[in-house]
Parts: structure tokens; C-alpha cells; sequence
């Protein structure tokens, strides 16, 4: 057992400190310097980091990703839509044929196309295989008719494209009978309605397709195979969604913040009541981080994450709402301004936004109480 | 003993339930609530109407007589309704400042117009500096000729955009947390120096940074007892929690039951949602929380109605767990709705919202916990050995 | 609404401490002076306050049962087994013969003789209508043949007497075919084997029944439904376990004993965290006193305790833990000592036997899960 | 970055585990411990013949050479089987001392012992006055001639009954609760003037009261510096909450696995109880603690193996979470069982017991949680509004 970091290691360590400070844009010119940012990732060869090397990853190995994770995880990076890069690209290389890999990769590479999910349905949140969706195979062979909706798409109002779960057969399980296909959210017959979440935000959708036609080359791998093909791709999504670094880092952010709330002639961060509640959180992360080093650990060894990794999106998401919850109470009764980014001390605005928007972690991605299924079945066996 | 309401207990509850079922359609609600306005002027004649704009005022003073089990029984029906009318400002907190320290002319210039509808008042007591503390006043009040002139910010204040009258919370003397020193006055709102940035709440409702730039009021305008303003203040404090506490009741109610209903409904894996023992365990759960915050509001209330002089540690007792079970049922509620729960379709989302921010009024939770523990009465150590050691 | 007691109501409280000022007897006295204790209570007609006024019963009103809570928590009086008292007597009154009033009553009201419940079996717990102990009926009629073993028999190895359910038949529901039997513990065939719990105490038994011949006349009520009469005690039970007012007896003990734990110059009820504990704990309190009298007001209009009830013997055996959790807390490493009354400093001797001795609480008269069951069954309609 | 036991750990924990499965059924145990020795000589004599009490010393020193890693493989061990030998006492207490404060002359007189199971030695921290905290020291040493006299008592100490050595924090100078003024002592068990009034635990181990009533000792006795010697102690407290930690890790997955098969057997209406989703759920969570908990121990040892300064935070925050999720998992595990689980007949209930005591030795998780708190970094405030709103 170590955990120091070996020669090659550390110089990783250092070369990743170097670039992040050469070419990270701060502050307000994450939005007006973002294309520089990506042109500097791709030149370095670190723009898809979890792609494989055949499609141009840096073949990174999981201490790289780790020790990235840890050192980037203490800044702001400007975001990208996890639909193309991280969700999609994934099945598209493992089950998608060679001219769909020429066909897309390079946008979703470039961050040219914007990609929605269609997963959820009204009738099917968790249950996602009793999903409703019907895409009927034209007589010639050649088209799918699509006929029915999806809900809670995430930016479908401004993506271009969407991947989709359809149904193509209702004979059998559930599971089986589902087919994966893509196509253009221009296509005529499909409307985007937005829903609208608490404090009224718009960020999720629900989409309506009424005789959308889309070509069978559109299709990935096989028909009726796509719960196989999707079900590697939820896993993928659970890890984006732990997000502890984040944690890490918006814990941080919470103690400087609490700092900036006067309580007389004080501030919050000298109440120990609630310095002891960031404690408790703190030590719940310092517990986490390092079981998502044994699990890691775990994948270099055998190949797969060990039981552990089943922890993380449950954990993950609790701890991003105990941050977020723990950021409403710093913000006291200048939470409750709507939008508010003008009145109240210098610090946390938003911690009534972040409280809201923050509910569907544990709910989107198989909510907790999924999670607590599946580990009671994959690893006490029951 | 009795918690049974009374006959005209139970015909005041008949009719805000009568009112709010008519009347606050969540729809409507979410059109007034982006009118200019935020809330619907007819609807507050009919509160003035029938009597409800009375109900804490004594008869003698032109109001409906009621007691604060009256006010209980009003706001949880109100509540019920996530009502937009300054019902909250005007007749609880305003209310509470006029019967428990206006003088015999702010009485008569005020009550009969709050009575009537025609006249809003509200408080504004709360400062940035001070957190929740009712004691750190930074907004002076300095004597000039016959007067005052009053300067300073105010925090939050609700719906001050529509009010006629602000009572103030202003510092007369001594150092700016000092118990001592602390004078109410009653402001026009039209007074040349206040001026108003106004906003909407996360709830929905309206709020005020009010600011006071040489502001003058007369002596009369003093109310209660000049420097001695906080015990005024605590009492408005203690009423207004009480009523939001009741509110807070009435929607933990709506929010389980709702959630019940729903997951009867909603199928998963081939069973409703409600077949699953972890939700039923967790509705039981949110029951239980429901009731035990009743009881609270029961205990605190009854007993601050007949002016014991412990209420005041029930309702800081009260304050803590409605916020704390605020907390597990709205979201007990919402991750229990799945996607549906965070969306703005349903109300269960409007009422998990309130409860955050009813919450945050006077402090949340854990201010009211270290408050509680402050005054917890700790018995003398009779230094006898434990007969019973199983416990 | 009016929580205010009326005249006679303040009368009766004044009376009820009065009786405890004269007659309770205090410290040790508890022990030695037990019998003059009943004798007074008896002759003032308060020792079977729960009976019914026909079988002596004082005839309180809910309210004056409330009274007489609140006036005696706030002192130790001397333990009664309830198992004849409270759990049997009124099952028997209710659907025992008149013989059989007059046979055992008596000595119950008088502790003369003392009872064990024959409930629980190895394979049936918190499901226990599925319990297997037989009782074959002899061919003359005169005698029942009893063969099984029940467990978690609580003074079982000091009880003359035990009310036992047994199986007669095996056909139909399960809740069917179970007879309510009384009988002799010294009975042949009728063996008692301790069953040590943690710490090692011994309280609770498993008893062992081999041919033990009942007289027929010792059956309560008729052949096959004693399920019936057993669920109306299990009522009785409950109510017994919540044991609200003994918490907030023992709330203020440990107030008392945190200022006997010295922390260096100071005293443990100095200490802020602990300090907030002990409020949450009394706050909780506070309202399951009230969700207590609410549910006596539903009594006394309705007849029948309303939904609140169902919430007092989960909640108030977990406040019992809860309290038993603090207290072994308070104790430090002195809570260590393996049934320590000399070491440590003067305070909360036995915190760790109370620990251990309190995990049942949630467990029988129905565990905490099985309540939760139910209120999701009864309260909730699911 | 490496989390896979060497050829020689894997070796030790296969050797330990083939020991308990061989020597600790629970019933040879119970007899064990009410035995007048409370725990097995012949054992003790296998546990130095397999090297096990010279583990944690240095080979040049007569020791097997481990480290921190290989001793928490060792605890986690041992703790499965609740052993009862002085181990903790004379190899981690006794061993942590002479270590990290042994003067040449100690080492080489006590070491050797040690190692070969002749002799035996705790350590005296407690004091009855000062909870848990190391500083408060009453028992004092006053310089006498060459040496100096010991006089005061000791609380709660391991094993004191069958140790010929009693290293013991007394006072040299200052007040009662400076941190400075504390020195260690070596002393003979059979001093004139030690006396000591011993009981059984409640987890079936060992533990004394010890008086000093005027021992004489040189000061050749001396352990580590005069007068600074809380360093020393918090050294010895630092190893000792790891191994104790790992002990409990090994408790807790036993716990949870356990209740998981039992409940696989054991029906109620007609399911076995592990089809209930709310046990499911119970047992995931209590899995997921037991998780946790190892890994804050993993992070804790090698941190502190590797002389990071950062490890006695890490520390507190280990013995918190054990202290806590210690109470969930055994309380889980006795509700799960029903009756059985507060029966002495199955071993979760002994395991129980001792992750409550582990819970109450050195300080409970709230006092390790107010260690926390105290050294937690709290970052300049850089004034940055946050441009991740989200969180």
C-alpha cells in the first residue's frame, strides 16, 4: 500500500499545474475566452481526456485522470455540455459503425454540434426500459417513423441534435425491443415544450415528436439492442454526476463565502455550530475522495471498479445538496431575494438557486433509492 | 382541556378554506403573482370584507376580536393557499406592533383603515449587518427639535412597495448591538427620504430594501417606549413566528398528503411508487414530522395565549422544527415526485420553496436551537444516585 | 382549544400530589417499603388505576389519566410487573368467564401472584401470528396437550404463571387456529432456560413445553381466537412502551447527573454540543407530550385514540434511546467499566446497561419498522 | 499509488485470520474471559512465537520491522476475533511509548520482552477530572533527590492487572492543565506504593484504577523529554486511535455482513426479511459507512506513515467517523436481528459493544469532531463572486 506519486507521476503533477496555469482563462474570460481554451486542449492533445487513443485520446492511464481531476478540481474550467463528449461519444465508438464515427465524432470532438438525450418518458423515470417512444420501420426499409415524447431534455431548446431510446418492439421484456437512434432536432414534427423547475429556471424540456422521419443510417448497432448499448452509457453519466472534486471545491468556495457574511461584528465562519457542520461535511469528502482512489485502484488492477464505485453517485449527489444546503443557511434571509445578485453582503448569491436547481442529483442518472437497490443486489447479493 | 375549534373556530376555517379553494387555482396564482401588483386588490377587499383584516384587533378597537388561536387557525387555511396578499405585513406583523405597543392615536389613525383594507402597513426590523439579531441596530434616529430624523438601511422588508407605513426599528442610543437603545417608530411611507428597491422573493411574494435618508418623524410617532423598543420587537418577533409557524402546518400537510396521492398513482417497475415499503417507511416519516410540528405549534401557541411566560421558549422550540422538518418533508416530497417534484407544475414545489424560506425568517433552524438551549431550564443536581438505571 | 385544567381537574392534581407526598416511598425506601406503598394505594382505590369501575377501577377520565402521568413522572415509583396488571388483566375482564375473574384477578390486583407472556417463538417475531406452538385438545375434552417453545420470555425463570398463545389448527389464515391458554408454570413438562443479553444480564428466558396437560377450563374465550384477544392486548403493550413521561423524567436525571461529569475546571453541562443535544432531544419531547394529550382529547370525544397515536410508541421508544445514547455518552470511558457502581466519578453508573438494555424498546411490542407499516397502512390508506 | 498488500501483509493477515478461525469461537471465548486471567498465556506465547508482539519494532531493536500498515493489517485482524490478550496494551500503547520517547536504556531493558511475550506493560493517560482531554494531569512527580515520587490515580487502564510495566503521564511542573509540565514515567508494576483495583470491561476485556501513593522512581525512568512529554502522549494517542480504527473497520464489515445472512434466512410473513427494501436499504447504508470508514482509515495510516503533517486531522476525522457510523452499523445490525441481536449467543451483539467502547476511549466522535473543527483549514477569503452558481 502507497499513496505517494512515483517520478513520472509528479511530473505529470507539474505539467498539468503548468498548463492550467498558462492557458486557463479566469475569472469573466472563461465566457469570452473559451474557444482559445479548447484550441490550447486540443493542441496539447487533452480535449477528449476520456477518449480512447484510436480516436484521439491521450490515452491517459487512471492516475493521470486522477491527478488531473485533483489539480483542476481546485479551479473554475469553462464547462462543456457533457451530452456529446462524455455521454454519447462512448456508445458511438463502441457500437456505432465507421461512417457514423466520421460522420459525428469530429463535432462532438469540436464541440460544434450540441447533443440533447432522450431517455425519460412521463410514464418511465427510473423504470427507464418500460419507456413508451415508438419508432416504426418504414415498409421500403429505409426510414424510422418516430411518434411520442421525452421528458426532462436537458438544453433540447438549443441543441441540434438528439440521441434517442425508441421503441421498435413491444413483444418480450421490457428491456428488449428498444432501439438507439440519432437525428436532427430540426427534423419536421419534432416541438420542444420547456418546463420550467422551481424559482423558474428553464433548462429541461420536454420534447414531442409527431411522425419525425429519421433514416435507418442512423440507427446504432443493432434494433431492439439499444437497452444494451444505453445501459453502458448511464454509467458513464453516474461518474459525471458524483462530481466530488466539485464538491472539494465548492466546500472551499463555502468557507471563504462564510467569511464575507457579518454576524454582528463577527462573520458566520466563526460560528461553530455552523463550522462544525462544514467539518462533518468535510470529513464525509475526505472519506469520499478516497474511495474513489480505491476504486480506481481497483480498475488498474482488475480492469473493473470495485465494489465502491457504487458508493459514489449516491454519496456524491448528498454531499453536493448537504453544500448546497449548508450555502442557503450562510445565505440567511438574503437567500430569499429572487435572482438576486444585487442586495444582501458580498457572498453567496444564488444559494436559493443552487438549493433548488441541486434537487435533481439525486433523483436524475437512477435516483437514490436505485442506488441503494442495486448495491443491496450487486454487492450484498440480495 | 380541549383542542376541539369552537363553532365560530370552525366557521372561520369553513370559510378561508371556502375562499382559498375558489380562489388560488395555481395558475391564477402564478398570473397575479407577474402582475405589476403581485397580488390581487379585489381579493384584499374581500379579506376586509369578511372580517379577516379584523381578526387580531379587539373589538373596541374596530376588529373581530380574535386570539392568536383565531390567527393560528387563519394562516394555516392561508398558507394553504400560498396567498399573495401582504396579509403576513400588514395584519400580523404590522398587527402585533399597533395592539402590543401603538399609542391610543396610532390606534385610531391605523387600525380602522388596516380593518378596512384601505390602509397597509408593515414592519422593518431586520438589518445586514445583524444576521438575526433583533438587538444590532445600525439605523439611527437622532432627536432634532421635537423629532427624530432617521437614517439607515433596512433589510427584506415584506412588501414594503405597497405599504403606507413602515414601522421602523431605530437606534436612539447606546452602541449599535446594545439591548438598550432601541426605539420603534412609525414611518409614512410617502416621506421625503425613504426610497425603495423592490423585488420579488423566491416565493413568489414581494420584498423591500427600504433606506432612510434623513427621514423626519415627529415624537408621536414613537412607538412603545423610546430606547426600549426591543421587548416590542421580541413580541412582534414571537407573534410573527407563531403565524408563519402555523402556514408552515398547514403546508407540511398538504406536502405528504400530496406526495401520498401521487406515488398511488405513478407505476415503476410494475408497482405504484407507493407499494414500495422505503417510500411508505419515508411518508410515515413525513406524518410523523407533520404532527409532532402541530403539536409544537399547539403547545406554543396555546400557551403563549394564555401569556405564560414559558412561550417563549416553545415558540424559539417551535421555530427550530418546523424548519428542521421543514426541511425532510418538502424534500421528502419533491425527490419522493421524482422529475415532477422540482418542476413548477405541481404545488408541491411551491410549498417546499415556502417552507426553505420560512426557514430563513428570524433565523433558521439552528438559531433557534442555540436559542432553545440558552434558556433550557436546567434543574439543580439533587446529587441523588439513578434508582431506575435503565434509563 | 384550552389546554387549562378546570377546578376539579386543578383539585384532582392537588389530591394526586398530596397522595404522593404522604405515601411514596423515596431512594432505597422504594424497595423495602413497597407493600405499605400498594397497601395505601389500594385503600385510597388507585392501584389499578387502568381497570375497569367494575372491577375496582378508580373510573378516571382520560384527562385525570393524564394528570396522574404528568404529576408522578416527576418521581420514581415502585415497578410493577405489567404483565398481569396491565397486559392480561383486561383481556381476561374483557373475554374471560366469571369463574375465571374471580379465580385470577384477584391476586393479580394484589401482585400476589405473578405472570410471563408465552407470545413470541424463535420463527415468529414481529410475524407473530405465525407461531407454531400446539395445543392438542386430549380425546375426553378435558385437557389441552401443549408442545412448542416460546422465547423472549421476559421474568419467565420467577413467574408462577404465563398467558400463552398456542396453535389448535392448522387449516385456514394463519391468525386463525391460535387459543388463548393459561396455565401453571410449574406445571410438568415445563422447562425454563435463560437467555443472557448483552453486558450479560438475565431477564428474558426461552421456555420449552413438553406435554404439559391444561385444564380446558384455563382457555380464554373460545377455541381459534385468541389472535383476536391477543391484538387488543398487544394495544395495551404499546401504550406501556411509548413511556413519554419516564423521558421526560430521565431527560432531567441526566441534566442532573451532566453536571456531576467534571470536564477539567468546568462540568459537562457546560459544553455547548452536548448542551444543544440534550434540547433537541427536549424539544422532541415536548411535542410527544402534546401529540400524547392530543390523542387522549380524540379519546375522550371520539372513544378511539386518533392517527397522532400511532405515533407514540415509535417515537417514544426512540426518544428512550436516544436518551440512552447521551447518557452513555455523559459516562466518558467510565461507561466502560463492566457493571460499575464504585469507579468514576459520581453520576450515571450503569449508562452502558442502559444502552444495552434499551435496544428491545424498538424491537418487541411490535419493532419500529412494523409501526411504520402500519401508519403507511392505517393513517395513510396505503 | 498502490492499495494492494505486499507479498509480506498478505502473508500477516492470512496468518492472523488462520489464528482467530482456529482459537476465537465465540464460546471458548466467553470461557476465556471469565477465566481469573481473563485471557489465554498459550496464545500470548504463539503470538510472540509468529512475531506478532515484536511487529510494530524495528529489527535493530529485536522487532519484526512493520510499519503503521502492516499494524492496521494486524488489528483488523485480531479485531475480528475480539481477542482478549493485552495486545493493544503492550504492543500498540506500551510499543507507541518506548518507540517514539524509549531511552536507549528502556528500549534494551523493555523491548526484548516485550517482543518474546515475557513481558508486559500498558500505558496510564486518564484522569478521572479530565475527560478526554491529555492535558489535565493532577498526578504529580515531585523531583526527590535523584529521582523523584509519583503520587495521584489513574483511570481506566488497559490491562493494567497483568502488566509488569506502567508507563504513566504525571505532572513535573505548571498547573494542573498546561500542556507543558507533563512527563512520562517508566515504572515496576511492583513498586511499593502502585495498587490497583481491577474489573472487567464491558466488552470482557481488562482494565484497572491505579494509585500511585508515593512511588519512587530514578530519573533513568524518564520516558522521552522532562516536562514535555505531551507530545509523546499525543503520539501514542495518534497510534493508538489507528489501530483501535482498524480494529473497528474489521468489526464493521463483519456487522454488516453478518446481519446481510442472517436475514437471507430468517422469514417473517412469508419473505425473508432481506426482501424487505427498507432492510435492503438499512444494509446498503450500512455498507456504505463501513466503506467510508476504511477509507478514512487507509487515508489516515498512510498519511501518517508517511509523516504527513496533515495526519492528526486526518485522525480526528477517523475516530469521528468511526465513533459514528460504529453506532449506526451496530445499531443496525441488533434492530435487523431482532431479538437475537441483544442476545450473547451471536456475535454482532459483542461487536456492538466493543465499537461503543472503542467509540468512548480517547474521547466519543463529538469531542473528535470539535478536534476537527478547531484545525480545519479555512482558506483566505479571495473575494471571488462565484461564477459556478450551481453549487
Amino acid at each position: 500500500m502507497d499513496i505517494s506519486l512515483n517520478k513520472e507521476e509528479l511530473a505529470f503533477e507539474k505539467e498539468v499545474e503548468d498548463f492550467l496555469a498558462e492557458h486557463l482563462p479566469r475569472g469573466h474570460e472563461m465566457w469570452t475566452k473559451r474557444a482559445e481554451w479548447f484550441a490550447a486542449l486540443k493542441e496539447k492533445g487533452w480535449d477528449v481526456i476520456n477518449w480512447p487513443k484510436e480516436f484521439g485520446g491521450p490515452d491517459w492511464s487512471p492516475t493521470q485522470h486522477y491527478i488531473w481531476d485533483k489539480v483542476s478540481c481546485k479551479e473554475v474550467l469553462p464547462p462543456v455540455m457533457p451530452f456529446g463528449q462524455v455521454m454519447l461519444a462512448p456508445v458511438l465508438m463502441k457500437y456505432g459503425n465507421k461512417e457514423q464515427h466520421e460522420r459525428f465524432l469530429p463535432d462532438i470532438r469540436d464541440n460544434k454540434s450540441m447533443w440533447c438525450q432522450g431517455y425519460s418518458e412521463p410514464g418511465a423515470g427510473s423504470d427507464l426500459a418500460s419507456l413508451k417512444c415508438k419508432a416504426d420501420l418504414t415498409e421500403d426499409g429505409k426510414h424510422y417513423i418516430i411518434n411520442g415524447t421525452k421528458i426532462w431534455t436537458t438544453m433540447g431548446h438549443v441543441a441540434n441534435w438528439i440521441f434517442c431510446l425508441t421503441r421498435t418492439s413491444s413483444d418480450g421484456p421490457k428491456q428488449e425491443g428498444i432501439t438507439f437512434l440519432l437525428f436532427d432536432m430540426k427534423s419536421p414534427g419534432v416541438e420542444v415544450k420547456p418546463i420550467f423547475t422551481l424559482g423558474g429556471s428553464h433548462h429541461v424540456n420536454q420534447v414531442f415528436f409527431t411522425d419525425v422521419k429519421v433514416p435507418v443510417e442512423n440507427r446504432i448497432g443493432e434494433e431492439g439492442k439499444g437497452w444494451t448499448y444505453a445501459k453502458g452509457l448511464l454509467q458513464h453519466e453516474r461518474k459525471g454526476i458524483a462530481g466530488i472534486s466539485r464538491c472539494v471545491y465548492a466546500l472551499d468556495k463555502l468557507k471563504e463565502k462564510a467569511q464575507r457574511v457579518p454576524v454582528g461584528d463577527s462573520t458566520l465562519i466563526q460560528d461553530q455550530g455552523f463550522k462544525k457542520k462544514i467539518a462533518v461535511a468535510e470529513i464525509e469528502l475526505l472519506a469520499l475522495e478516497f474511495t474513489e482512489l480505491r476504486s480506481l485502484a481497483d480498475m488498474v488492477n482488475s480492469g473493473s471498479p470495485g465494489s465502491q464505485s457504487s458508493i459514489l453517485k449516491l454519496k456524491g449527489t448528498e454531499m453536493q445538496q448537504t453544500i448546497q444546503e449548508l450555502t442557503l443557511e450562510a445565505g440567511g434571509i438574503y437567500a430569499t431575494p429572487w435572482g438576486n445578485k444585487k442586495f444582501g453582503p458580498k457572498f453567496s448569491k444564488g444559494g436559493m438557486e443552487g438549493y433548488l436547481n441541486g434537487r435533481p442529483a439525486t433523483i436524475y442518472g437512477g435516483c437514490s433509492e436505485v442506488q441503494k437497490d442495486v448495491i443491496a443486489k450487486r454487492v450484498l447479493g440480495l | 382541556m380541549d383542542f376541539n375549534l369552537t363553532e365560530e373556530q370552525s366557521l372561520l376555517k369553513d370559510s378561508v378554506e371556502k375562499f382559498i379553494g375558489d380562489n388560488y387555482d395555481l395558475n391564477d396564482r402564478r398570473k397575479l403573482a407577474q402582475s405589476t401588483l403581485g397580488y390581487s386588490e379585489d381579493f384584499w377587499k374581500q379579506y376586509a370584507d369578511l372580517g379577516w383584516l379584523g381578526l387580531p384587533f379587539s373589538e373596541s378597537e374596530g376588529g373581530f376580536g380574535g386570539d392568536l388561536i383565531d390567527t393560528m387557525i387563519m394562516m394555516e387555511e392561508l398558507g394553504k393557499g400560498l396567498i399573495l396578499e401582504p396579509y403576513y405585513a400588514s395584519v400580523i406583523l404590522a398587527g402585533a406592533a399597533l395592539r402590543n405597543g401603538g399609542t391610543a392615536e396610532q390606534k385610531d389613525k391605523l387600525i380602522g383603515g388596516i380593518v378596512s383594507g384601505d390602509i397597509k402597513a408593515t414592519v422593518a426590523y431586520s438589518e445586514e449587518q445583524a444576521r438575526f439579531n433583533l438587538n444590532d441596530v445600525a439605523t439611527t434616529a437622532e432627536k432634532s427639535g421635537d423629532g427624530y430624523v432617521i437614517s439607515g438601511t433596512k433589510s427584506v422588508v415584506a412588501n414594503a412597495e405597497t405599504a403606507d407605513f413602515i414601522i421602523v426599528a431605530a437606534r436612539t442610543s447606546g452602541e449599535r448591538a446594545d439591548a438598550k437603545g432601541i426605539t420603534l417608530f412609525v414611518v409614512d411611507a410617502k416621506s421625503e427620504g425613504v426610497s425603495l428597491a423592490n423585488y420579488p422573493t423566491v416565493d413568489a411574494l414581494r420584498a423591500s430594501e427600504v433606506t432612510f435618508a434623513n427621514v423626519k418623524v415627529s415624537a408621536s410617532d414613537i412607538m412603545g417606549e423610546l430606547d426600549n423598543g426591543l421587548g416590542l420587537l421580541e413580541e412582534i418577533r414571537d407573534e410573527a413566528i407563531l403565524a408563519l409557524c402555523a402556514e408552515a402546518v398547514g403546508g407540511m400537510d398538504l406536502l405528504y398528503k400530496d406526495t401520498v396521492d401521487y406515488c398511488k398513482q405513478r407505476e415503476q417497475f410494475g408497482h405504484a411508487l407507493s407499494d414500495f415499503q422505503t417510500l411508505k417507511h419515508r411518508f410515515s416519516e413525513m406524518f410523523i414530522e407533520a404532527e409532532q410540528c402541530r403539536s409544537l405549534l399547539y403547545r406554543a401557541t396555546l400557551e403563549k395565549n394564555n401569556g405564560s411566560a414559558d412561550s417563549r421558549k416553545l415558540i424559539h422550540a417551535l421555530k427550530y422544527k418546523v424548519g428542521k422538518a421543514g426541511r425532510f418533508i418538502g424534500q421528502g416530497a419533491v425527490q419522493s415526485h421524482g422529475g415532477m417534484g422540482v418542476t413548477e407544475e405541481l404545488r408541491i414545489g411551491h410549498y417546499f420553496i415556502r417552507l426553505a424560506v420560512i426557514d430563513s425568517m428570524f433565523g433558521n433552524f439552528d438559531y433557534h436551537l442555540d436559542q432553545y438551549t440558552e434558556l433550557m431550564t436546567i434543574p439543580d443536581d439533587k446529587g441523588e444516585e439513578d434508582s431506575m438505571p435503565f434509563m
